[in-house]
């Protein structure tokens, strides 16, 4: 089994700690996690706004620099890296972004968008060179020929987060940050894109760290899912263990708060109480605990650390042998 | 293919003009100020063949104060020769259409040269400022806040004062007066685009500082720079006026609107078109240069696209 | 509030101190010989040399800066210094700068306030009517007139009206004086005319925008009658650029009534100022400046403090300062 | 049964840049009394038209109710007077829109703004519209004392929490429910659905509930609707329509959503983009889009066909009732 190339993780986080300093203290967005991604799979990361896992994404690209911890990507450190290695890693990793509006430039045509990671990585050699291979992008994405010279918004949503996508694969990466890639989509078109992403993924042998708060589109897409809360993860498990049996008290509440359009599957909501707190300055304990339905005195006392509770369920709750 | 992609270039720019005319065109207003600025401005370029410079800066005594319409005799490369005063004569005998038709290219230069300056300072800073952030931004912006806290005709007034009386002078006064509305809204402009996600996207994939600001920063800011410019060229004008009026801008005999409202003063009593000609020829152009960025606000808002 | 008001009257030294600097270097620069000035032309010159040292004009520039800030020892040149509230004597008129400024200060005040009132008077509910009923004729009428006003030269609308109302209908004086109301009509419709141009235009985009605000949708679908919409949940929220933009508005006014006072001969600060820079009198120039450059950005803060009235996200981050410390 | 809304034959149009939005084409709706009637559609099906339709709330110049008619209780809303409908608004017919962070006004309290609309509509003092005010905020779990804040001292869920309070102050007969909780988190909008299902039983309001979302209809609604390019393609009962999608469009929602395709590698997403609004198809306007088009489809506008009160607006069901389902 170890010798499965699949198997080997990727892409390796550890203790990673981003804190922003604002006016009214320090904002623990992303506060001492660690992961693995393995290649070929796809991560789920999931959790309500606020909770760092778009800053997470964007630290693994490092379009935000990490306070301290830990990101090695196919061996290379990036945290490190020099301008000249980001350069080499800017090709293999990539980052496809939530609003298909702002993400791409309105003044811009769709060529020049999908086109311009070649220019700077001059990986065609003419002019011709360079329009075939965009067109192959248009048509790995599905985008009509004709919308060459379109300009973004002449698109809706859809078509705009394809060119999103074809810029993303231009330089022909490994490995794919998704950022809430369909969450600004409607469901029709949500499909189309997440069909793409897979049939993507099984084509060019990709890897993905899908970034969501919709728990059915990650159940869909993921091979394996984190679950943050407040800078933190509370829980990490294969997707299928983790939705048959969650076992942190989020984690439950938040797989039971998936709609189910389906007759007679109306089940018992888990009803949290109050909402999240402010990530600015918490206190020490379990940053759940408030909310908790399970939460005793002892649970803000200290952190509870992420451990493994049974083979393959990494879990920080203090009482996480009570959900087993 | 090289060709095409030539020819496809000019339909995409050719397409951007039409829709941006198209919005433009919306605006009847903004379209007749247009028309009236283009005319104006040939009127400026053209001044010399219309009415000799000598002419309209030499006094004829026996001339001043004619009604409009009047005609006189002047002596002109040594010759007699009737002279219809369209506008009538100033106080000089000087004919105030002349007087006019030089005053427009003074002031269409000061428009344009003061607003040039301002831009190219001004944006350079609040470029700067806004990209940079930090220290250069706190450092810039805190000038612009010492800078704004005088009041701006106090300012213009001190410069040239300080500086002396010149045109180059002049117009270092009134661009000053415009770089801190230039810088802040560069700065702005920059910083609402900075935290746009395709930026993050473009250095994502690769792009150095200098691309990103070349290639999606600065297309973007053109907009507001351009509205703000045309808003600008008018107040130019308006402040050029003022300081002349005061007898700090162009002085007499030279022709400008601001002086001939100030050498007028005296004698409005007795010849009252020497104040309407020149205050009507500030008041149209600011007017139409005010228009004219209101349209070009709305014709370039992206928010009314489509 | 109170924390909030002493921080940012802190933060005014530091903008103060750069307007000196740069009105002190500007006069530093001017080709003005105020030695010459004091002794007439027919000095010799071992009398000028011994003027220029009494009035330590031989001193490098950062000394000269350093005395004005802080004093200057001379029996006759000698005074207490900027930040001791001694601003010196007027080289033309050997008065007391400071007492200069506030015999002029309150007359400007007068203009000043008329001129804001009636432009608010006037610019608020014209634009609100204009917003209520945008591009409809009356719209499009008012919006013509604050074009208007806003390019026209205020030198011309002062011309104008005394050519109309002082030297035809001989309704009003071409004198201004701050003793007789009925001289104060032109200058204050003259100085009024750009600023309710500005706060007409403001208070009708202002008001356009929130009108489309969700909120707005709420009251109407809450049954409010129309009155109710637009007076209690628009205006509120509309106004909070138009008192930035009054502010502002009287900020200028206070030191940008020059043409005005010049034309109407008002014995105001900036007539005080404008013949200060015409005869290089450079206390009086430094002094005027600072004064107004210090009046405009108190009147910056009161509009501040004024916010936390208006709008109550402004109030809590008051308040939430202060809880904090 | 009791109908509290009846919507026939409504045409909404909006007016841009000489191009004319047809928002609602021809639809027709009946709404239940005391029932709850899920409206399902993508963005811009017109499912916000239609609740604003309902208040009589489309605005000239911009949109226009071109013709049709909404009866509210018998009485027709598009005929009444202003200040009939100023009395209808807030009172009879209460509206919730989808995002709390605006459609509370930034410079009045909670308070006053809940208490306005009770001061407004029913006969009390302004001392007693307040403390109904405070009652209000009390019964959707804000404190009493909070009304005397303002809203951006509350957080999203609190501020929608205030929304209901302010939709539900007047007892409202018809509650527009738009897109309630689309904005919150996922364990805010199970607390609000929570509250909001415990509300409409205790007040029994009828309520239409727009959604995109079919998981909400089928958890909170009794009958449900689907909405496409501005008109209804389907109605009935939750059990009719989701035990048994009947048109094409229905068909494909449900084959876009990653939860219902369970077990499944890949989504079943309907091909294509909502036409555009400006510029309809002649026939059916889901024909461009419909893996079951037929001929006729591009020809004719369809009507609708009845099956047990499940109504369809397909030709595959105009024939023949009792049609073979296309699969």
């Amino acid at each position: 089994m170890s010798n499965n190339p699949s198997e080997l993780p990727i892409l390796q986080v550890r203790n990673l700690k981003k804190y922003f300093h604002v006016s009214k203290g320090t904002l623990h967005a992303v506060d001492d996690i660690s992961f693995d991604i393995r290649q070929g799979k796809t991560l789920g990361m999931v959790g309500e706004s606020g909770c760092g896992k778009s800053t997470t994404g964007r630290l693994l690209v490092r379009l935000h620099e990490s306070d301290s911890g830990s990101i090695r990507y196919d061996g290379i450190e990036v945290t490190r890296a020099s301008s000249k290695e980001m350069k080499v890693l800017r090709t293999k990793m990539q980052m496809i972004f939530q609003d298909p509006y702002s993400s791409i430039n309105p003044r811009h045509t769709v060529a020049s968008i999908i086109g311009e990671p070649l220019k700077i990585y001059k990986k065609v050699r003419n002019m011709q060179e360079y329009e075939e291979k965009v067109h192959q992008l248009m048509e790995t994405v599905g985008l009509a020929d004709r919308l060459y010279d379109a300009y973004p918004h002449e698109l809706d949503g859809g078509r705009r987060q394809r060119i999103g996508i074809a810029r993303a694969l231009a330089l022909e990466p490994q490995f794919i940050v998704c950022d809430e890639p369909v969450s600004a989509l409607d469901v029709s078109i949500q499909a189309q894109i997440l069909n793409l992403l897979m049939d993507l993924q099984d084509k060019l042998k990709l890897t993905y760290l899908f970034i969501t708060h919709d728990l059915s589109v990650v159940k869909h897409i993921s091979d394996d899912i984190v679950i943050m809360y407040l800078g933190q993860i509370v829980e990490q498990a294969n997707t299928e263990e983790l939705f048959r049996h969650p076992i942190h008290p989020y984690s439950q509440a938040l797989s039971s708060a998936i709609p189910v359009p389906r007759l007679n599957a109306r089940k018992e909501r888990i009803i949290l109480k109050s909402e999240v707190v402010s990530p600015i300055d918490p206190k020490p304990g379990c940053r759940f605990a408030p909310r908790c339905n399970y939460a005793k005195p002892e649970c803000g006392e200290a952190d509870p650390v992420l451990r493994e509770v049974m083979p393959g369920r990494l879990v920080a709750c203090h009482r996480a042998e009570m959900f087993v | 293919m090289g060709n095409n992609t030539l020819s496809r270039f000019m339909a995409r720019q050719s397409k951007n003009i039409t829709q941006f005319w198209r919005q433009f065109s919306r605006n009847k207003l903004a379209v007749a100020s247009l028309f009236l600025v283009l005319i104006f401005a040939l009127i400026a370029i053209f001044a010399d063949f219309l009415y000799s410079y000598d002419f309209v800066t030499s006094n004829s005594l026996e001339n001043a104060l004619l009604k409009p319409g009047q005609t006189g005799t002047v002596y002109y490369h040594d010759k007699e020769i009737t002279h219809t005063f369209i506008l009538g004569s100033d106080n000089y005998g000087r004919d105030i259409l002349g007087r006019l038709v030089h005053g427009a290219r003074v002031s269409m230069i000061i428009g344009f040269a003061t607003v040039a300056m301002a831009i190219a300072v001004g944006g350079l800073l609040g470029a700067i400022a806004g990209y940079k952030g930090g220290l250069f931004d706190t450092l810039i912006m805190r000038v612009t806040d010492i800078v704004l806290s005088i009041p701006t005709i106090l300012m213009s007034i001190a410069i040239v004062a300080a500086l002396g009386n010149s045109f180059f002078n002049l117009l270092i006064a009134i661009s000053t007066s415009m770089i801190p509305g230039y810088i802040r809204i560069v700065r702005a402009s920059i910083i609402s685009i900075k935290d746009q996600e395709y930026v993050e996207a473009a250095r994502c994939i690769g792009a150095s500082d200098l691309r990103i600001v070349l290639r999606h920063i600065l297309p973007n800011i053109t907009s507001p720079v351009i509205v703000q410019s045309t808003l600008n060229v008018g107040s130019s004008i308006l402040w050029a006026s003022s300081l002349s009026f005061l007898g700090l801008g162009i002085l007499p005999p030279k022709p400008e609107w601001g002086n001939m409202l100030s050498e007028a003063r005296e004698f409005i009593q007795y010849a009252p078109h020497l104040l309407f000609a020149p205050g009507l020829a500030i008041l149209l152009t600011v007017l139409a240069y005010n228009l004219i960025g209101d349209g070009l606000r709305d014709a370039l808002d992206p928010k009314l696209k489509r | 509030m109170f924390r909030y008001i002493m921080r940012r009257i802190l933060m005014l030294i530091p903008v103060l101190l750069g307007v000196t600097f740069i009105v002190f270097s500007l006069m530093y620069i001017t080709p003005s010989d105020p030695a010459q000035m004091m002794l007439g032309a027919n000095a010799s010159p071992a009398a000028y040399k011994q003027m220029r040292a009494d009035m330590g004009l031989d001193q490098p520039f950062i000394v000269q800066y350093a005395r004005f800030l802080f004093g200057y020892k001379h029996p006759v040149f000698g005074y207490r210094g900027l930040l001791f509230g001694d601003l010196g004597r007027s080289y033309v008129s050997n008065r007391n700068v400071f007492e200069l400024i506030l015999s002029s200060f309150p007359n400007t005040l007068i203009l000043a306030t008329g001129a804001l009132v009636l432009a608010l008077v006037l610019a608020i509910p014209i634009g609100i009517l204009s917003a209520t009923k945008p591009y409809s004729a009356v719209d499009m009428i008012f919006t013509v007139f604050a074009l208007l006003g806003a390019s026209m030269p205020v030198f011309w609308i002062a011309m104008v009206l005394i050519y109309t109302f002082a030297n035809n209908l001989r309704l009003f004086p071409a004198m201004a004086n701050p003793h007789d109301f009925s001289s104060l009509v032109l200058p204050i419709i003259t100085l009024s005319m750009y600023s309710m141009a500005i706060i007409m235009r403001m208070t009708r985009s202002s008001m356009l925008d929130v009108m489309q605000q969700d909120y707005i949708r709420t009251a109407r679908v809450k049954g409010m009658d129309e009155k109710v919409v637009i007076f209690k949940h628009a205006l509120r929220n509309a106004l909070i650029p138009v008192v930035t933009v009054a502010g502002l508005q009287f900020g200028s006014l206070l030191g940008g009534a020059v043409l005005t006072e010049k034309i109407f001969s008002y014995p105001g600060l900036g007539s005080i100022m404008v013949d200060a820079i015409y005869q290089k009198d450079t206390p009086q120039i430094l002094g005027s400046v600072c004064f107004v450059a210090m009046t405009f950005t108190i009147i910056n803060l009161m509009v501040d403090v004024l916010y936390g009235f208006i709008d109550p996200r402004i109030k809590s981050v008051f308040s939430a300062k202060k809880k904090r410390r | 049964m009791d109908k509290i809304l009846e919507v026939k034959d409504l045409h909404v149009h909006y007016f841009s840049n000489r191009k004319t939005v047809r928002a609602i084409n021809n639809l027709s709706l009946d709404m239940q009394r005391g029932r709850v009637l899920g409206l399902v559609g993508e963005t811009g099906a017109g499912k916000t038209t239609l609740a604003l339709s309902i208040l009589n709330m489309i605005r000239a110049p911009q949109g226009k109710i071109i013709s049709g008619s909404i009866r509210f209780d018998g009485k027709d809303i598009l005929a009444m007077s202003k200040q009939e409908l100023r009395e209808l608004r807030g009172k009879d017919i209460a509206m919730i829109f989808q995002d709390p962070m605006t459609a509370l006004n930034p410079v009045l309290t909670v308070g006053d703004q809940i208490a306005e609309t009770i001061f407004k509509h029913e006969k009390v003092s302004k001392d007693e519209a307040w403390a109904k005010a405070e009652k209000m905020l009390e019964t959707v779990g804000i404190p009493g004392a909070r009304a005397k804040e303002y809203p951006h001292q509350f957080s999203g869920g609190m501020k929608q929490r205030v929304v209901i309070a302010l939709s539900l102050a007047c007892n409202p007969r018809l509650l527009l429910a738009d897109e309630p909780t689309t904005a919150l988190d996922v364990t805010i909008q199970a607390q609000v659905l929570d509250l909001m299902r415990h509300l409409i039983r205790t007040y029994n309001t009828s309520v239409l509930f727009i959604t995109h979302s079919l998981g909400l209809v089928v958890e909170n609604c009794d009958e449900v609707a689907t909405m496409y390019a501005g008109e209804i393609v389907e109605y009935g009962t939750v059990e009719q329509v989701f035990g048994n999608p009947l048109h094409p469009y229905t068909r494909g929602l449900f084959g876009s959503l990653p939860d219902y395709s369970e077990g499944a590698a890949r989504l079943r997403p309907i091909p294509g983009l909502m036409p555009d609004p400006t510029n309809l198809p002649r026939g059916c306007y889901f024909s461009p889009r419909c893996p079951h088009v037929m001929p006729l489809c591009e020809e004719l506008h369809p009507t609708h066909t009845s099956m047990d009160g499940h109504l369809v607006k397909c030709h595959l069901y105009q024939e023949n009732a009792n049609v073979e389902q296309p699969i």
